[in-house]
């Protein structure tokens, strides 16, 4: 029962998290998983995703999921 | 239609010739390309080296999925999507869009279309070493409104 | 800044490369670029070949003007137009239009500008072989707007 | 006293003239230029240039003018 959390970029260096893994708990949201990782609320052009697809805090967690945090991105 | 991202430098004039010589001679009237390179200087500073993070897996399928919505969109005969990923030099590409179709307004939206989904969308972040230190690029320079 | 009439088939973006060696590395972050090129087939019928007449002197006039006007509007680091003339087999490139700046908003821009004033001002004629004879195209098909 | 009068494209094949001079006269425009080469009124969409520029048939022609008829234009 678990959830794989990656982070990027100037969130990765500030949480000093690349890639992590946390327990799946009945009822997660992405904004639990953020909560489990760092005490500060999430930064206003927070970026999430869950499996591969753009997601939202409220949106909710699935065992097996793999969970991404980021800044606005800068690619192209 | 094809999309990749790059771990090395690219020649992207090359391969989008490369590109369109597989595509059947006297199909399409119109080819809208762009390339992005780096530059040696922004917001101020010169820029030495930079570094393109990304998010594997996740670029991949937003690259694939943006690009494919405009091409059905525009109704285009192909699109060529690359981009690089890793420590860049100056002047070094780092995306190449190309949308070919029958007549050149097709293209040309979709070729503006695809690069401004793939800079709010695809996960790629730059850092940028300056005299001054590493620093994260924050935001996007605007783009281009084609209708 | 270039703008080239060709006599023969020309290879558009070995021609943008080969142009674009020349620019100082690092000073552009974008190229926007397009390139028409001779279909098969148009409004309903097989075509077999096309000759491309122009006015020799007002067409060089014309396209410096337009391209100038568009290089100056949008602040461009460079621009390159290359249009063909005479007979042409499909396939064969008609136009290539490229674009270099800063950002991409100014190269995207300026590029389809570029196309459009070309379209309208410059003192081409197509007339198209098909299978029931030579016909001279009447008018050009609709163009994008960028803002 | 001459005028260079060039047409292009379709109107080059209807009218049967690619390069021809006329004599110029005192207070002559295109139009009379275009008089001068047809019996037919302007076509609506006729484009006409004097010396490499754009023009219109109430335009004066001066001596030594080259002065262009043609139907739009369709490069690119």
């Amino acid at each position: 029962m678990s959830v794989r959390i990656k982070c990027f970029a100037s969130l990765r260096q500030r949480l000093g998290i690349g890639q992590t893994e946390l327990a799946h708990r009945r009822g997660m949201t992405i904004g639990d998983a953020w909560r489990a990782l760092s005490e500060e609320p999430p930064p206003e052009n927070l970026l999430c995703a869950r499996n591969l697809e753009y997601a939202d805090l409220q949106q909710a967690v699935e065992d097996g999921d793999e969970i991404a945090f980021f800044p606005p991105v800068t690619g192209g | 239609m094809k999309v990749e991202i790059r771990a090395r430098a690219f020649a992207p004039w090359e391969e989008l010739a490369e590109h369109q010589a597989h595509l059947p001679p006297g199909s399409y009237g119109a080819c809208a390309a762009f390339v992005g390179s780096m530059r040696d200087f922004n917001e101020g500073e010169r820029v030495t080296a930079m570094t393109l993070e990304h998010y594997a897996g996740m670029t991949e399928r937003q690259l694939r999925q943006l690009t494919g919505d405009a091409a059905r969109r525009h109704g285009l005969l192909d699109a060529l999507v690359v981009h690089r990923v890793g420590a860049l030099q100056p002047n070094e590409p780092i995306v190449l869009v190309a949308a070919w179709s029958a007549h050149r307004a097709a293209a040309f939206a979709a070729c503006a279309e695809i690069m401004e989904s793939l800079k709010s969308r695809a996960t790629f972040w730059k850092k940028e070493s300056t005299p001054g230190g590493e620093r994260w690029v924050e935001k996007n320079t605007p783009g281009a409104n084609i209708e």
